[in-house]
C-alpha cells in the first residue's frame, strides 16, 4: 500500500516539476508578454495542481487536505485575477 | 556536498542576487519591485533556520505590506527620479563607498564566526517557562512576547501609534479629519473586484486562524493582523469597501485597543498578581488570548492605515 | 539571586514612571482636539512629582532601585532600574518637558469652534511620546527594551521637526530619519552580537559576564556607532542644524536638551555600566578626539550663521563635544574619573536648561520680530528685555563662566584633566570657551546697540518667563552641593572608592 | 558551515549591500530599499543566534526570534513614516533631494517660531 503511495507521490509531483519547468523555460523564451503570462500561469495551476495531488495522500489529517487543497485554490484564484489584470495593462499599453 | 546544502548555497545565492538587483537596478520602480521578490525570497531563508513565525511575519509584513506601500510610493514618484537620477555618483565616491561596506561587512562576518560555542541560549527556560503554570502556551514566542519581554510588545504598539501620528501629521492642515487618499482608481477593474469579493473572506478566516493557533503552533498576533490589513486592502483596492475618516473615533478606539488593554491588564496585574504585567495563574492564557485578539485588530487597522497614508482632500496643497 | 535582579522597595514607582506618558499618548489619540493639550498638562505635574520621588527613593536607599516587571527577573524577562545618574535625568526631564508643554500652550491651542487641528492633535501627542521614550531610555534595564525606546523617540522627534510643512523642514525630518534608521540598526546589530555571546541582554548581567574579547569590542562599537549618529556628534552632525532649526520652538528645546542626550546617556551605559572594567584607552581617545573636532567645528559654524536658531542648533552640535570628553576624563577606576564623571553629568544638565531656554527665547523673539536674523536685531534688547536676559545669561553657562552650570562643568572637565595628567584635553575646552564668548557676542551686540525695532507682536510675559526659570535652573546648576556628586555615583560600578 | 551561519553570512553581506546603497544612491527611496536591506540582514544575524541557541527540545531560542518580529514590525512603521514623508516632500516642492544646498536660500526670512 505505502509503495503505491510513494509511487503516485512521486509521479505525480514529477510531473509538476515539469509543468514548473516547462512554464519557466516558457517565460524565459517566449518573445511577447502575452504569450509569458500564458506559459506561466498553464505552469502554476497545472504544476501546483499535481504537486497538491501527489502530497494529499500522505497528509495524515483531513483537516491537512483541506489546507493543501485551499493552498491550490487560493494561487489559482491570484494567479488568474494578476494574469487578467497585467493582460488588462498590457492591451492599455499597446493602444 | 549533501543536496541540502545545495538548496541554501543556491537560496543564499539567490537572495544576495534580487538584492544586488534592488541596488543596482537603473529605475526606480524597477527596484522597488526587485525588493518585494526579496522579501518572498527572506522569508524562505527564515524557514530554513527553523523560523516559520518569523517566515510568516517577513513574508506578511517585510515582503507583502512593505511592498504594497513601496510599490504605490514608486509608482507615483517615477517622475522625481528622472531628475535626481542624473546626479551620477562620482566614481570616487561610489569606489569609498564599496569599500566602506566591504570593510563593514567583512568585520561582521569574520565576529560571527568567531561567536562563543557552544551557544548561550535561554532556550530551556523559554520552554520550562512556556508550558509552566504561568503561560500554559505551546508557541513559546507566543509567551516571550506575551508574557516575559510583554513589556516591549507594549511599547511596540506604541510605536505603531506614534507611526499612524507622524503619517497623519505630514497631511495638508486642510485635509485634516478627511479619510486617506483611496486605493484604487473609481472604477476599478473587474478581475480586481471578483478577486477582492472572492479572496477577501477566505484571507480573512485565514487570519484569524493564524492568530487563535499563534497561541501553541506558528502564527500569532502580528502574523494574523498582518493578513487581516493585507485583506482589508485588497478590498479598499476593489473600493468594495472606503477607507474610514481619521477623525472617526471607532478608529481612534481600534487604533489603541491592544495597548491600551494590554496596559490595563498590566495595572490590574499589579493588584491581582503581585507585580505589573504579570498575569494571575489560572487565568494567564485567556487573558493573553484576549490580549492578542485586540492586538490583531490595533496591527489590522494600524499597518492600513501606515499604508494608506496621511489624510486627503482634493484642492488641499 | 543577582543583584539588581530582584524588584526592590519603590521600584514600583519607576513602572509609574513610565506608564504615566504611555498611558497619555494613549488618552489624547482616543480623545483627541484639545483634550490632548490638557491630558498633557494634567500629567506634567505628577510626573515630576513621580520624577522626584525616584530621586527621593534613591538618594533614601543609597543603591539602585529596580522592579522586575511581570515578576519575572533577567535574564528572561525586564528590569527597570534606577541609579543615580538616571534618577537625575528623570527630574531634568520632567522638569523641560513640563515646561515645554507650559511654553507650548500658545502657539498649538484648539481654537474654539474647531474640533481639531492637524499640528495641535499631533504635536501634544508627539511631545508626550518624546518624555516617554526619554523615560524609558534612563530606567530601562535591557538592551531591546532600550532599543524599542529609542524607536519611540525617533518616530516622536521626526514629526516634530516638520510639523509646519514647509519643504525645508521636510527634507531636514527626513534626513534625521534615515541618520536614526541606520543609527539604530547598527545598535540592534551589536544587540544581537551581545545576545549570541552571553545569552543576556540585561545590563547588571551582562556588566557581570562580558569581558574583553574580538565580538565585545565589535559588538560596543558597532553600538556607539549607532548612538553617535543619534547624537549627531561630529562628523554626524549634518542632520541636526536644520532639523533643529526648522522645529517649532517648543520641539527645538526638548530636541537640542533632551532628545540627543537620550543616546548619549546610553552610550554611557556600555561603556561606565556594561563594560567598565575594559582597557577602553583607545576608543575612549577616539570618542575624545571626535569630541574636541565637535567643539571647534560646531562652534567656528555657529559663529557663521545668519540665523539665531541655526546660530544655536550649531551651538547644539559643540556643546556635545564637551559631553564625549567625559570618555577620556571618567573612564577606569582612578581619583580623577569621579571628577570626569561629575563634569560629564554636569555637561549635561547644564547644557539641557541652557539650551532649552534659549531656544523658547529664540522663538519668541521670532514671534515678536517676524524673523530671526542677527544682522536685523539692532536694539531688539530694548524692545525684548526679558528675552535677551535669558539668551544672555544661557550664553554665560555655555561659555563656561561663573556662577552656572556650565562653568562647574567645565571647572571639573579642567580639573580632571590636570588631575589625569591628560593635559590635552584641556584645549579644547577653553578653546571652545573663547568660541563660544564669540558667537554670544554675535547676538547680544548688536541687540544691546542702538536701533529702531518695529515689533509684530507685544512680548509675552508668561512665556518668557518660563525660559527665565530654565535658565536660573542652569545657573543655580553651578552652587550644587557636594552631596549631589555623591548622588551621581550611586549604582555606578567602578565608582571611586568602591572598585568592583 | 550549518545553514544558520551561512545565512548570517548572507545577512552581513546584505548589511554592506545596504549601506553601499545609502551611501551612493541620491533618491530617498533608494536610500529607504538600501536600509531595508540593512535591516533584513541585521535580523539575518539574530536569527542565527536564535538557531545557535536551539536547546531543551526546542529547534531555537525564542528570544531573540521574538525580537526579530518586533524589529521587522518596527522597520515597517519606519518606512511607512519615510514614504509619507517623501511623498509630502514631493507633492510641495517637486523635488526630492535631500541635499541640503538646494534648500538654503540665502535670504531665508522665513520666521520659525
Amino acid at each position: 500500500m505505502s509503495t503505491a503511495i510513494d509511487a503516485f507521490t512521486i509521479v505525480c509531483v514529477a510531473a509538476g516539476v515539469f509543468f514548473y519547468v516547462a512554464g519557466t523555460v516558457g517565460l524565459l523564451r517566449f518573445p511577447d508578454s502575452p504569450s509569458r503570462l500564458h506559459a506561466l500561469t498553464k505552469a502554476d495551476n497545472l504544476g501546483l495542481g499535481l504537486v497538491a495531488l501527489g502530497l494529499l495522500p500522505r497528509e495524515p489529517s483531513v483537516l491537512g487536505a483541506l489546507k493543501i487543497v485551499v493552498i491550490w485554490a487560493l494561487v489559482m484564484l491570484s494567479g488568474a485575477s494578476t494574469a487578467q489584470l497585467i493582460g488588462r495593462v498590457l492591451r492599455r499599453g499597446r493602444r | 556536498m549533501s543536496i541540502q546544502t545545495f538548496l541554501d548555497i543556491a537560496l543564499a545565492l539567490l537572495v544576495i542576487g534580487v538584492a544586488v538587483w534592488t541596488i543596482v537596478a537603473r529605475d526606480l520602480f524597477v527596484a522597488v519591485v526587485a525588493y518585494a521578490v526579496y522579501g518572498l525570497f527572506l522569508a524562505l531563508v527564515w524557514i530554513r533556520m527553523y523560523a516559520p513565525d518569523v517566515a510568516l511575519t517577513e513574508a506578511a509584513v517585510g515582503g507583502g505590506v512593505t511592498g504594497v506601500l513601496l510599490v504605490a510610493a514608486g509608482k507615483r514618484l517615477d517622475m522625481s527620479a528622472i531628475d535626481i537620477d542624473r546626479q551620477k555618483p562620482s566614481t570616487t565616491l561610489a569606489i569609498l563607498a564599496a569599500g566602506c561596506s566591504i570593510l563593514f561587512a567583512g568585520v561582521l562576518m569574520i565576529v560571527i564566526l568567531s561567536l562563543p560555542a557552544p551557544a548561550p541560549t535561554l532556550a530551556p527556560q523559554a520552554a520550562a517557562a512556556a508550558s509552566g503554570p504561568g503561560a500554559g502556551l505551546g508557541n513559546p514566542i507566543t509567551a516571550v512576547l506575551m508574557s516575559y519581554r510583554s513589556f516591549d510588545t507594549m511599547l511596540e504598539k506604541v510605536v505603531l501609534i506614534l507611526a499612524v501620528v507622524g503619517v497623519w501629521s505630514v497631511g495638508a492642515d486642510q485635509a485634516w479629519g478627511a479619510a486617506p487618499a483611496p486605493f484604487g482608481p473609481d472604477r476599478p477593474y473587474d478581475a480586481l473586484v471578483f478577486l477582492a469579493k472572492a479572496l477577501a473572506p477566505v484571507g480573512a478566516i485565514i487570519g484569524f486562524h493564524i492568530f487563535w493557533t499563534g497561541a501553541d503552533a506558528p502564527g500569532g498576533a502580528f502574523q494574523g493582523g498582518a493578513l487581516l490589513a493585507a485583506m482589508w486592502m485588497v478590498a479598499l483596492m476593489a473600493r468594495l469597501i472606503e477607507l474610514p475618516r481619521i477623525d472617526a473615533r471607532w478608529l481612534r478606539l481600534a487604533l489603541v485597543a491592544g495597548p491600551a488593554v494590554f496596559l490595563a491588564v498590566g495595572i490590574a496585574g499589579a493588584m491581582l498578581a503581585g507585580s505589573f504585567f504579570a498575569y494571575p495563574s489560572a487565568f494567564a492564557k485567556p487573558l493573553i488570548l484576549s490580549i492578542e485578539a485586540f492586538m490583531v485588530l490595533s496591527i489590522a487597522v494600524a499597518l492600513t492605515m501606515l499604508v494608506a497614508g496621511p489624510p486627503y482632500r482634493k484642492g488641499a496643497p | 539571586m543577582i543583584d539588581g535582579a530582584e524588584t526592590t522597595q519603590g521600584g514600583d514607582l519607576l513602572v509609574l514612571a513610565v506608564l504615566l506618558p504611555v498611558a497619555g499618548i494613549i488618552f489624547s489619540f482616543v480623545l483627541g482636539g484639545r483634550y490632548a493639550e490638557r491630558v498633557s498638562i494634567c500629567l506634567a505635574p505628577l510626573g515630576l512629582v513621580l520624577a522626584c520621588a525616584v530621586a527621593a527613593a534613591v538618594a533614601h536607599a543609597g543603591k539602585p532601585l529596580a522592579y522586575a516587571i511581570g515578576g519575572l527577573p533577567p535574564p528572561l524577562g525586564i528590569a527597570l532600574r534606577a541609579d543615580g545618574i538616571s534618577a537625575t535625568m528623570l527630574v531634568a526631564v520632567a522638569i523641560i518637558v513640563s515646561a515645554a508643554f507650559l511654553y507650548a500652550r500658545a502657539k498649538f491651542d484648539t481654537p474654539e469652534r474647531i474640533k481639531e487641528t492637524r499640528s495641535a492633535l499631533t504635536f501634544w501627542i508627539l511631545l508626550q511620546a518624546v518624555w516617554a521614550g526619554l523615560t524609558i531610555i534612563v530606567l530601562g534595564g535591557d538592551l531591546f527594551s532600550l532599543y524599542v525606546a529609542l524607536e519611540v523617540m525617533t518616530f516622536a522627534a521626526v514629526p516634530l521637526v516638520c510639523i509646519d510643512g514647509r519643504p525645508e523642514t521636510l527634507v531636514a525630518a527626513l534626513r534625521y530619519l534615515l541618520f536614526a534608521l541606520v543609527g539604530s540598526i547598527c545598535y540592534l546589530l551589536g544587540v544581537a552580537l551581545f545576545y549570541g555571546s552571553y545569552g543576556t541582554l540585561d545590563i547588571a548581567l551582562l556588566a557581570q559576564k562580558a569581558g574583553p574579547n574580538l565580538v565585545v569590542w565589535v559588538a560596543a562599537s558597532l553600538m556607539t556607532a549607532g548612538l553617535l549618529a543619534k547624537t549627531a556628534l561630529f562628523p554626524l552632525h549634518l542632520w541636526l542644524p536644520p532639523a533643529h532649526a526648522n522645529a517649532p520652538a517648543a520641539a527645538s528645546a526638548v530636541l537640542s536638551g533632551l532628545v540627543v542626550k537620550g543616546s548619549f546617556f546610553l552610550t554611557l551605559r556600555i561603556w561606565f555600566f556594561i563594560l567598565p572594567t575594559l582597557p577602553a584607552v583607545g576608543p575612549s581617545t577616539v570618542l575624545g578626539l571626535l569630541g574636541s573636532a565637535a567643539i571647534l567645528v560646531g562652534s567656528a559654524l555657529a559663529l557663521r550663521q545668519p540665523r539665531l536658531k541655526l546660530l544655536i542648533a550649531y551651538s547644539t552640535v559643540a556643546q556635545i563635544g564637551y559631553l564625549f570628553l567625559v570618555f577620556p576624563l571618567a573612564t577606569g577606576a582612578h581619583v580623577w574619573s569621579t571628577i570626569g564623571w561629575s563634569a560629564g553629568v554636569m555637561q549635561v544638565l547644564a547644557h539641557a536648561f541652557a539650551k532649552a531656554a534659549m531656544f523658547f527665547s529664540a522663538g519668541l523673539l521670532a514671534e515678536s520680530l517676524g524673523h530671526d536674523q542677527i544682522g536685523r536685531l539692532k536694539g531688539a534688547a530694548r524692545a525684548l528685555p526679558l528675552t535677551f536676559v535669558t539668551l544672555g545669561l544661557g550664553g554665560l553657562s555655555l561659555m563656561g563662566l561663573p556662577p552656572s552650570g556650565g562653568f562647574s562643568a567645565k571647572w571639573l572637565m579642567l580639573r580632571a584633566s590636570v588631575a589625569s595628567g591628560q593635559w590635552i584635553w584641556s584645549a579644547p575646552v577653553l578653546v571652545g570657551g573663547l568660541l563660544a564668548a564669540g558667537y554670544v557676542y554675535r547676538i547680544l551686540t548688536p541687540a544691546l546697540g542702538d536701533g529702531e525695532i518695529t515689533l509684530k507682536s507685544p512680548p509675552q510675559r508668561g512665556r518668557e518667563v518660563i525660559a527665565l526659570a530654565l535658565v536660573l535652573i542652569a545657573l543655580a546648576l553651578g552652587f550644587m552641593p557636594p552631596g549631589f556628586f555623591d548622588f551621581i555615583e550611586i549604582g555606578r560600578p567602578l565608582a571611586a572608592g568602591r572598585p568592583a | 558551515m550549518t545553514p544558520a551561519v551561512l545565512a548570517a553570512l548572507v545577512g552581513a553581506a546584505l548589511v554592506g549591500l545596504g549601506l553601499y546603497g545609502l551611501i551612493v544612491h541620491p533618491h530617498p527611496l533608494r536610500k529607504l530599499l538600501a536600509f531595508n536591506l540593512v535591516g533584513s540582514g541585521a535580523f539575518l544575524v539574530f536569527g542565527m543566534v536564535a538557531r545557535r541557541g536551539a536547546a531543551a527540545g526546542l529547534a531555537f531560542d525564542p528570544v531573540p526570534q521574538a525580537m526579530v518580529i518586533t524589529g521587522i514590525v518596527v522597520a515597517f512603521a519606519a518606512s511607512a513614516l519615510a514614504v509619507a514623508l517623501v511623498l509630502r516632500l514631493f507633492a510641495t516642492s517637486g523635488r526630492v533631494d535631500l541635499d541640503p544646498r538646494v534648500w538654503t536660500r540665502p535670504d531665508d526670512d522665513s520666521s520659525t517660531s
